[in-house]
């Protein structure tokens, strides 16, 4: 961009610390507009003088610019990077410029200056507190259609960004000795302190630059400098110093449990044309062992009417922009205080040319010095007045101003107020870090009472007011974190010499003179949610006494500054209308966050690919190879189907379980959990933990088992091979592997520690490839050696170690299909190998690969049953058929107790059996719902439901299994299938449906 | 995140390696068949659920994999101690007193 | 046994790398792992047939050779080892002991530089300052959502291990960390 | 009680509103009531209004250790759904629903229930099964609920991304169109001023302390912060606490309190339609009639009295809400909180009889008690009121954990809230 011409109104020539000679251009509502580089987009605003910046929540009354920081409650924006990067409601105060901003203003329609939404203002005294709950309730119809509708039309402030977020968030663990959170004097002198003293220093602070307070406060000299040189250069010592990490434009946005704070940098928000490699923001999680709490405090406006219109501010904040940003708020500017501060910010304007037609104080009696001071620079002093109104619209234009005692009011035209109602401490953090705060009575405030963690306050934030004050319990608080975390350190002893900065006398809380009770004014409370004065006393009268209450019922405090300026006001005015003292009423909770954090930088990595880990088998790619379509199960990705010249799923898996049953079929089983259990007692711990008997199975030989929890529900499932006296290999579901062998340890290092056992999970260990039909024992032969795969030599549940295609293997001969098979277990590098060769074989007899819908139907058709899909957590071994493999002989396993609980063996339970449509045509849907009577009114008694159905291309019909109330007692009996439009019948039977001799297992 | 202390590690390591493992001292019986249907509910479902300090089991899970016990505070989530699966209950009132003369440090 | 192997080990990482200014990340090439659980009394024995004391110090290791016997609980050590199968080397013990091979359930990842702790905090929770982790430390731990082994072998080399199904998670996150703090480094 | 209406409002609004008055009283407690209500969430107080006014029994107090409406009532995510599997659940659930939709008229307080619809995301094979054997029971069962192809579920979500690259693809998702979310605080405020009316004194700032017994055991009153309080019977309703109010009577209970943290974004223009949960990824996520995103997070693993928790639960449920939303990635949170919620061993509620006589409890709410609310009071009312049980909370007894006899929905099913 061309350097832009720099006309702006109110850039004051040689004031403040940007440089002219860094030009830059944004647009405000499509306007554009010239900046300076270190420019805020609030300064810039201001410096072409423009305050109208946004319309409010609730009225779309015309807002402004308040403040000069993270507490700004009002002049939120829309900024657009391009398409994809606009983010709304961020405050003006806080988004530096870059070259190309673009900026937009909210909540107002067609524009800023005619918003429709402004008849709220007018028709106001019908939306008072909570006039929701009172109305919209007739008629009935019209809350759906009508009245809900435009209240949610009316709300919110921002549009929500529609694209997905091209952006990148980063995020760090860190750990260090003592974090310092704000880098004003305080912070930045205990970080000097403690980082002399070797401890592993981190000092953040939410600002562009270190310093503050000192940003604003030009009176102040420290070591002989100005303050805010001072500051930068104790920042640059500290960044040099290799035990010290120095962050800037970072919030500490949480104080969690044991010093865990999380901290927000915005890393690429400012810069016009960021590297796409620099993530935008970086999440900061630091566990440190000392925390020191330097977070200032927050200057309070006043609560008068019509305090809210565009052009009013914080003292303070005037004083930022003239100080820091040579810029003037206006060319006539009204002060109105209750405190001190805001009179150097006067003087600072007058003396930059500036028109100060006057000083309304609502004291009686201020400092006489300022007074003094402020008649030498020819400024009228008001003191004992009060602003009573403020005029003017889309821009405050005067203010009128009358004895606080009561009198004639003068109006004063002006063109901006500055406004101190005094200060508030910034206890969020310590808050947050659950410390009790206490009520510092003399100056109505609350500070730090309590301390709930490793933690310490210094500085404003802890009511230390006095400059030297602050910098000595600062120097103290960081040499103590220093010696108390490295103890055995020599200590040094730093010193600050510091001038100026005596404490701010003054503080107004509550409602001002003009907008005490009874008086109809708006006078704002909370800008953003539209809070006024009267609205909390409202909220009082209608029996709202707790300050939880009110803060809900009139939303004060809720909105995105979270009452950083409105709490103790509306804390003051309630504990009046109550008739209470304040901490007798007290504050609302703090919460984490300290300003809005993106959601992004939360998630940082966890997106995408990261989201969560996607689990491929070692043959995964091979399966890619041969079109395989996949399912997700829990992480995996699982080969579903393998369809083949534009198959459907419906005609692969037909053709899959066609000649898996008379071929061969081969299978990706390596999802299995697996775990190698050794040990001179591993049978007898298996034996405690499954309720099969498993003591005397032999050596090489395999056995079904069954897994419950305590309470006697089948838990999970899997077959166990013995490979030596000492050792098992134990195969569990894919999605109960992980649960498994923590239920597993639990119990040995817990319940049976005596037991010489030890759990290894070799589930990724072994590819394993399921080679199925009656063609199994053919394919893999060439393969093997060192095995006698004879009927004889490996019957059906055995297994043997050896080599398939010269790799070791665990070969286990066994069968979820009901057909001859083996499951093939090789170190799984080699998985994908041997999958090949072995694919390769298959093919070459007209085999095939199935998927995991075919292994259900295969094993469906045999009724066997799957653990999650036929039985859920209520159902035990007894009910899914399964009674013969809980051993009755046996005085414990894990659930034996649970079993015999009386609604465990009552009679009626649902137990599962085969189900056959009596049609042979209709597949049932999983899920679905039986009856006996299938005419009965609804609600109906359901007395099962149907868990797996398939079209079975063996058995020629649709095959399913149903868990069912008696189940085992119905056989053949009609029991009915309601769906949506149709009623199907069906019959109770067997869940075997093919091969019910189970001969075929045997070949 | 809270920050626990393993005993079998001796280092105090974030919450997100650790697995909470439900109340301590729990034991299951070795006669579990005598249980009647009451004790086997109140050893299976009741649970004392304490407001004030719990026992309660945690398992490294993403560490060294032992299970250990802690004593800890449910109203401030603090830890008084952890110790060992298998040893027994601490002494609560010394642990107290350990603990508030920490806290008189900071 | 493996001299007798015809076929090719396939990696789940293959050769995958990345680099960037202050760091890289490598996956590294087969190696042989053993998961060895054995009680306190036998220790020694162990030591003495895997040629490599035990470390019996939480979060420690020990090297010989090509070996490294990381400890990871107190009954628990991972034997890493880029040449020969320890597993091996445990047929003839007579102790009760649980070895068993993991070579293949774990592949490993090495990142290095000057950046290199700071792109595992990325993901890691633990203090990786060379104070609190120092070269040979070692630990079951967490990288964003899945376990890992790390053991740092250098001041600035850390050897990250996880469970094959994890590793392209595990090096995509690193890589993407890896990326990021090089170029917050370069600002 | 002065009537709410649009008129009143008007009226009130040209005279600045000095006419209202006290929602409802906060009466110094009497030496003793007919029934006393321990803890003044939504269920408690609701309990007190039907004691009153489907049983006439007014002589009740409702005692709160804090300020009404201040546990979990005050922070939850307000999602409220009957399309539960068992028909005990069904029936109790569904009671609520048909109560929710004529609660504002029958309280006269705007609760501003939003049959906005709750759409349940399937993300894999089994969750497709789940789901549809919901909507086959809920049919059966008279319960509204619908199976909606992914394509229908965008239609009825428009930022929902249903594309098949998504880590988890939505397979499709059952709809309840009656279900929806309510303003939780006028929950609350409505029961209260409702309750009060007829007669309930409603006792904030009065912890229960202690739970007084007679010789045959049976209760007799509870010690409170502001003295003991005679009582002929109690009911315990306080959430979170439950376990430790109970202690008092000595009876141990078969609860374990967690935190569950929730969370809000900055509020923005009407951009989200309806409530969507996914128990795959751990999602819930509405849009409240200010314009903040309201996401409901998961419990953190330990037991706690603080209504605090781990930051890592927040970020975790936000990388689900990313995932399945990226387009909210650029949101910011406002602002996060937690509650203590009490959870059975099978995540169903207690509403029932105790041990002790005189003594009832209605507690194990989890993380999602809101919703039946209105069910929950009615049915516990009925339960003091005749010393037994009404038809629908007959399973939701004690014994249950004792015969075996669960009711459990995420057993069955995964599905939580
Ligand atoms: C973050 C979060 C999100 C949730 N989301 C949902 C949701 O989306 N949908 C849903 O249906 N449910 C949800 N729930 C659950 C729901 O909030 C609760 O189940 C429900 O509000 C419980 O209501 P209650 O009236 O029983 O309890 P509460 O509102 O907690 O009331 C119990 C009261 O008892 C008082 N009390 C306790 N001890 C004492 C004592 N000793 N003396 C006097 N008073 C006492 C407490 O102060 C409290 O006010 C959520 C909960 C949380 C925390
Ligand atoms: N004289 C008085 O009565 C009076 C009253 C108030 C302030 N002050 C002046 O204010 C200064 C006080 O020094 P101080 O260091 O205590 O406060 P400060 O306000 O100068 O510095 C606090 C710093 O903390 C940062 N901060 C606040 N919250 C943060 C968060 N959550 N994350 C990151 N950063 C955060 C702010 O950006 C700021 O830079 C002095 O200069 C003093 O003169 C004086
Ligand atoms: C549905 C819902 C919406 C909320 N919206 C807001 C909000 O817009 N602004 C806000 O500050 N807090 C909001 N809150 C949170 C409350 O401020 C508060 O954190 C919560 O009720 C818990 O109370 P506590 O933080 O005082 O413990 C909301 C809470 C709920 C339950
Ligand atoms: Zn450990």
């Amino acid at each position: 961009m061309n350097a832009p011409v720099l006309i702006q109104p109110n850039r004051i020539a040689g004031k403040g610390r940007l440089s002219v000679a860094d030009p830059m251009r944004f647009t405000f509502d499509g306007k554009t507009l010239p900046a300076l580089k270190g420019d805020t987009v609030a300064s810039a605003l201001i410096a072409n003088d423009i305050h109208l910046v946004g319309r409010s929540f609730k009225y779309h009354r015309p807002r402004g610019i308040v403040s000069a920081g993270p507490e700004e409650p009002n002049a939120l924006l829309g900024i657009q990077r391009d398409v994809a990067r606009h983010t709304p409601n961020i405050r003006a105060t806080v988004q530096e410029v870059y070259d190309g901003l673009e900026a937009t203003s909210q909540n107002r329609w067609p524009s800023l200056k005619y918003d429709i939404g402004e008849i709220n203002d007018v028709v106001s005294p019908l939306l008072s507190a909570g006039f929701y709950y009172k109305t919209f309730m007739w008629p009935r119809k019209a809350w759906d259609k009508v009245y809900e509708p435009f209240i949610r039309n009316a709300a919110g402030l921002g549009k929500a960004p529609v694209h997905k977020d091209p952006d990148r968030y980063s995020s760090q663990h860190e750990h260090c000795d003592v974090l310092i959170l704000g880098g004003g004097v305080a912070g930045l002198s205990a970080a000097l302190a403690a980082a002399k003293n070797g401890a592993r220093v981190i000092i953040c602070d939410e600002q562009p630059t270190f310093g503050g307070a000192l940003h604003f406060d030009t009176d102040i000299v420290i070591d002989g400098m100005d303050g805010f040189s001072w500051a930068q250069q104790a920042m640059a010592k500290l960044a040099a110093m290799d035990n010290v990490r120095v962050l800037t434009r970072t919030t500490a946005f949480g104080y969690y449990a044991q010093n865990y704070v999380g901290l927000i940098e915005r890393v690429s928000e400012h810069l016009s044309a960021p590297s796409a490699d620099l993530p935008r923001e970086r999440l900061w999680e630091v566990r440190a062992k000392k925390v020191i709490i330097a977070t200032g405090s927050i200057e309070r406006h006043m609560v008068f009417a019509n305090n809210d219109r565009p052009g009013i501010l914080l003292a303070s904040s005037a004083r930022t922009y003239l100080n820091h940003y040579g810029v003037a708020v206006g060319k006539n500017v009204g002060v109105y205080t209750a405190n001190d501060s805001a009179y150097a910010a006067a003087f600072d304007l007058k003396e930059a040319g500036i028109n100060i037609p006057a000083i309304v104080d609502i004291r009686e009696h201020p400092n006489a010095e300022l007074v003094a001071k402020a008649k030498a620079l020819g400024i009228r002093v008001l003191t004992g007045h009060g602003v009573m109104a403020a005029g003017g619209k889309l821009r405050v234009s005067s203010m009128s101003v009358a004895p606080v005692n009561g009198g004639a009011r003068e109006v004063i035209p002006i063109d901006s107020i500055i406004m101190s109602g005094g200060w508030t401490p910034s206890v969020h953090m310590f808050s947050q870090s659950r410390g009790k705060v206490a009520y510092d009575a003399a100056k109505s405030r609350f500070v730090p009472g309590v301390y709930a963690q490793d933690c310490v306050s210094v500085g404003s934030c802890n009511g230390t007011d006095d400059l030297s004050a602050i910098i000595d319990e600062a120097i103290k608080a960081g040499e103590e974190a220093a010696t108390y975390v490295r103890p055995n350190t020599s200590q040094v002893s730093i010193s600050i010499e510091a001038n100026g900065g005596n404490a701010w006398e003054g503080t107004l809380i509550g409602a001002a003179p003009g907008a005490e009770a009874g008086k109809v004014v708006k006078a704002f409370v909370d800008f953003q949610n539209d809070v006024t004065a009267k609205d909390i006393r409202l909220a009082v009268q209608e029996g709202f006494q707790s300050i939880e209450h009110v803060k809900r019922f009139t939303t004060n405090g809720m909105a995105t500054d979270q009452g950083k300026l409105s709490n103790m006001h509306g804390l003051a005015i309630a504990a009046e209308a109550l008739g209470k003292e304040l901490p007798e009423v007290g504050l609302t909770t703090f919460r984490a966050p300290y300003t809005p954090i993106t959601f992004g930088a939360l998630v940082s990595h966890s997106k995408g690919a990261l989201f969560e880990p996607t689990r491929k088998t070692p043959m995964h790619e091979s399966e890619v190879a041969i079109g395989a379509v996949f399912e997700d199960v829990g992480n995996w990705k699982r080969a579903w189907y393998y369809p083949k010249g534009g198959e459907d799923m419906h005609a692969a898996v037909n053709r899959e379980c066609k000649t898996t049953r008379t071929n061969v079929g081969m299978f990706d089983a390596s999802t299995l959990g697996k775990i190698e259990v050794v040990g001179p007692d591993a049978a007898e711990f298996l034996n405690l933990i499954y309720t099969n008997p498993f003591l005397k199975l032999g050596v090489g030989k395999l056995r079904y088992g069954i897994m419950c929890r305590e309470d006697g529900f089948i838990y999970d499932d899997g077959v166990v091979a013995r490979i030596a006296e000492d050792r098992f290999h134990v195969t569990t579901t894919t999605g109960g592997a992980p649960r498994v062998l923590n239920m597993m340890e639990d119990y040995l290092q817990t319940e049976f520690p005596h037991m010489k056992v030890w759990l290894t999970s070799t589930s990724e260990q072994w590819a394993v490839i399921a080679v199925q039909g009656p063609k199994s024992r053919d394919i893999i032969a060439p393969f093997v050696d060192g095995i006698d795969l004879s009927a004889e030599a490996l019957p059906h549940m055995s297994m043997a170690e050896g080599t398939i295609c010269g790799v070791p293997t665990r070969l286990m001969r066994m069968s979820f299909t009901g057909e001859m098979g083996f499951e093939i277990n090789v170190p799984a590098d080699y998985g994908r190998a041997v999958w090949d060769t072995l694919y390769e074989a298959v093919e070459a007899a007209d085999g095939c690969a199935y998927g995991t819908e075919s292994m259900h139907v295969l094993r469906a058709e045999k009724g066997y049953i799957i653990v999650g899909q036929d039985t859920d957590g209520t159902v035990t071994p007894h009910d899914a058929g399964l009674d013969w493999a809980v051993g009755k002989k046996k005085t414990d396993f894990v659930g034996i107790r649970g079993l015999k609980r009386p609604d465990l063996v009552a009679s009626g339970r649902r137990q599962l059996v085969g189900l056959k449509s009596i049609d042979g045509r209709s597949v049932l849907e999983e899920g679905a719902q039986i009856v006996e009577d299938p005419n009965q009114p609804v609600p109906m008694k359901m007395i099962g439901w149907v868990s797996s159905s398939y079209w079975s291309e063996n058995a020629q019909k649709p095959i399913a299994m149903a868990l069912i109330e008696d189940g085992f007692n119905l056989m053949g009996k009609k029991l009915y299938v309601p769906m949506a439009n149709e009623v199907i019948e069906v019959e109770v039977c067997k869940a075997v449906f093919v091969d019910e001799e189970g001969g075929r297992l045997h070949g | 995140m809270l920050l626990i202390h393993c005993p079998y590690c001796a280092e105090e390591r974030p919450e997100t390696e650790f697995a909470h493992a439900g109340e301590a001292h729990i034991e299951r019986s070795t006669e579990m068949n005598a249980l009647t249907d009451e004790g086997f509910s109140k050893f299976f479902f009741y649970r004392d659920n304490t407001k004030g300090t719990t026992f309660e089991r945690w398992r490294h899970i993403h560490g060294c994999g032992r299970y250990f016990n802690a004593a800890r505070d449910t109203v401030s989530d603090k830890f008084l101690t952890t110790y060992k699966a298998g040893e027994p209950k601490p002494d609560l009132s010394k642990l107290v007193d350990d603990q508030t003369n920490a806290g008189a440090k900071s | 046994m493996d001299n007798s192997v015809k076929l090719r080990r396939s990696l789940p990482l293959a050769e995958k790398a990345f680099g960037a200014s202050g760091v890289s990340v490598t996956s590294m090439g087969a190696g042989y792992r053993c998961s060895l659980r054995v009680g306190a009394d036998d220790v020694a024995a162990l030591s003495q047939a895997l040629g490599v004391d035990l470390p019996q110090t939480p979060k420690t290791s020990a090297r010989s050779a090509s070996r490294i016997a990381m400890w990871l609980g107190p009954d628990e050590w991972s034997i890493y080892d880029s040449k020969n199968n320890p597993i091996d080397d445990l047929k003839n013990v007579d102790v009760a002991c649980a070895g068993v091979d993991v070579s293949h359930r774990n592949t490993a990842i090495e990142v290095s530089g000057s950046l290199a702790a700071g792109v595992i905090n990325a993901g890691c929770p633990q203090d990786l300052s060379l104070e609190v982790f120092p070269v040979g430390a070692c630990s079951r731990t967490i990288l964003g959502k899945v376990e890992i082994v790390l053991c740092r072998t250098k001041a600035d080399i850390f050897h990250v291990e996880c469970w094959r199904s994890f590793s392209p998670y595990v090096f995509e996150f690193l890589s993407t960390a890896a990326k990021e703090q090089s170029a917050l480094a370069a600002r | 009680m002065r009537r709410f209406s649009g008129f009143a409002v008007a009226r009130e609004a040209m005279r600045a509103h000095k006419g209202w008055g006290q929602q409802w009283d906060n009466p110094e407690p009497k030496s003793s009531y007919d029934v006393i209500i321990i803890g003044a969430g939504g269920h408690g107080l609701a309990t007190a209004y039907y004691l009153a006014k489907e049983h006439g029994i007014t002589n009740v107090a409702v005692l709160e250790k804090g300020w009404l409406g201040g546990g979990n009532t005050g922070r939850n995510t307000t999602i409220i759904r009957s399309n539960y599997l068992f028909d005990e659940s069904a029936g109790l659930y569904n009671h609520a629903v048909n109560l929710w939709e004529g609660l504002s008229q029958d309280l006269n307080y705007n609760v501003m229930f939003s049959q906005r619809g709750v759409m349940m995301m399937a993300h894999n094979v089994h969750d497709v099964q789940v789901f549809k054997r919901h909507v086959h029971a809920n049919r059966l069962n008279g319960v509204d609920n619908e199976w909606l192809t992914p394509e229908q579920a965008k239609a009825y979500c428009p930022p929902l991304d249903i594309s098949k690259s998504a880590r988890y693809p939505v397979m499709g998702a059952a709809l309840q169109r009656k279900g929806g979310t309510a303003r939780h605080d006028a929950v609350a405020w409505g029961y209260a001023r409702a309750a009060a009316a007829r007669g309930v004194h409603i006792i904030q700032n009065c912890e229960v302390t202690g739970i007084k017994r007679g010789q045959g055991g049976e209760v007799t009153g509870v010690e409170t912060s502001r003295g003991f309080i005679g009582a002929k019977k109690v009911g315990v309703v306080a959430a979170g606490n439950t376990s430790h109010v109970m202690q008092m009577a000595d009876v141990q209970m078969p609860l374990e309190s967690f935190p569950l943290q929730a969370l809000v974004s900055e509020p923005v223009k009407p951009c989200f339609p309806c409530v969507v949960m996914s128990n795959t990824v751990h999602a819930y996520i509405s849009q409240s009639d200010k314009g903040e995103l309201v996401i409901g997070a998961g419990t953190d693993q330990y037991t706690s009295y603080s209504q605090t928790g781990g930051l890592h639960v927040i970020q975790h449920t936000l990388d689900a809400i990313c995932e399945i939303f990226p387009i909210f990635s650029r949101m910011k949170m406002l602002r996060s909180w937690g509650g203590i919620v009490d959870v059975t061993p099978d995540r169903s509620p207690i509403i029932a009889q105790t041990p002790v006589p005189g003594l009832y409890v209605n507690c194990g709410w989890g993380t999602g008690g809101f919703k039946a609310t209105p069910g929950s009071g009615h049915v516990f009312a009925h339960t003091i009121a005749k010393a037994a049980p009404h038809k629908i909370n007959e399973g939701y007894t004690m014994e249950r954990f004792t015969t075996g006899r669960l009711i459990d929905e995420a057993a069955a099913a995964a599905v939580s809230h």
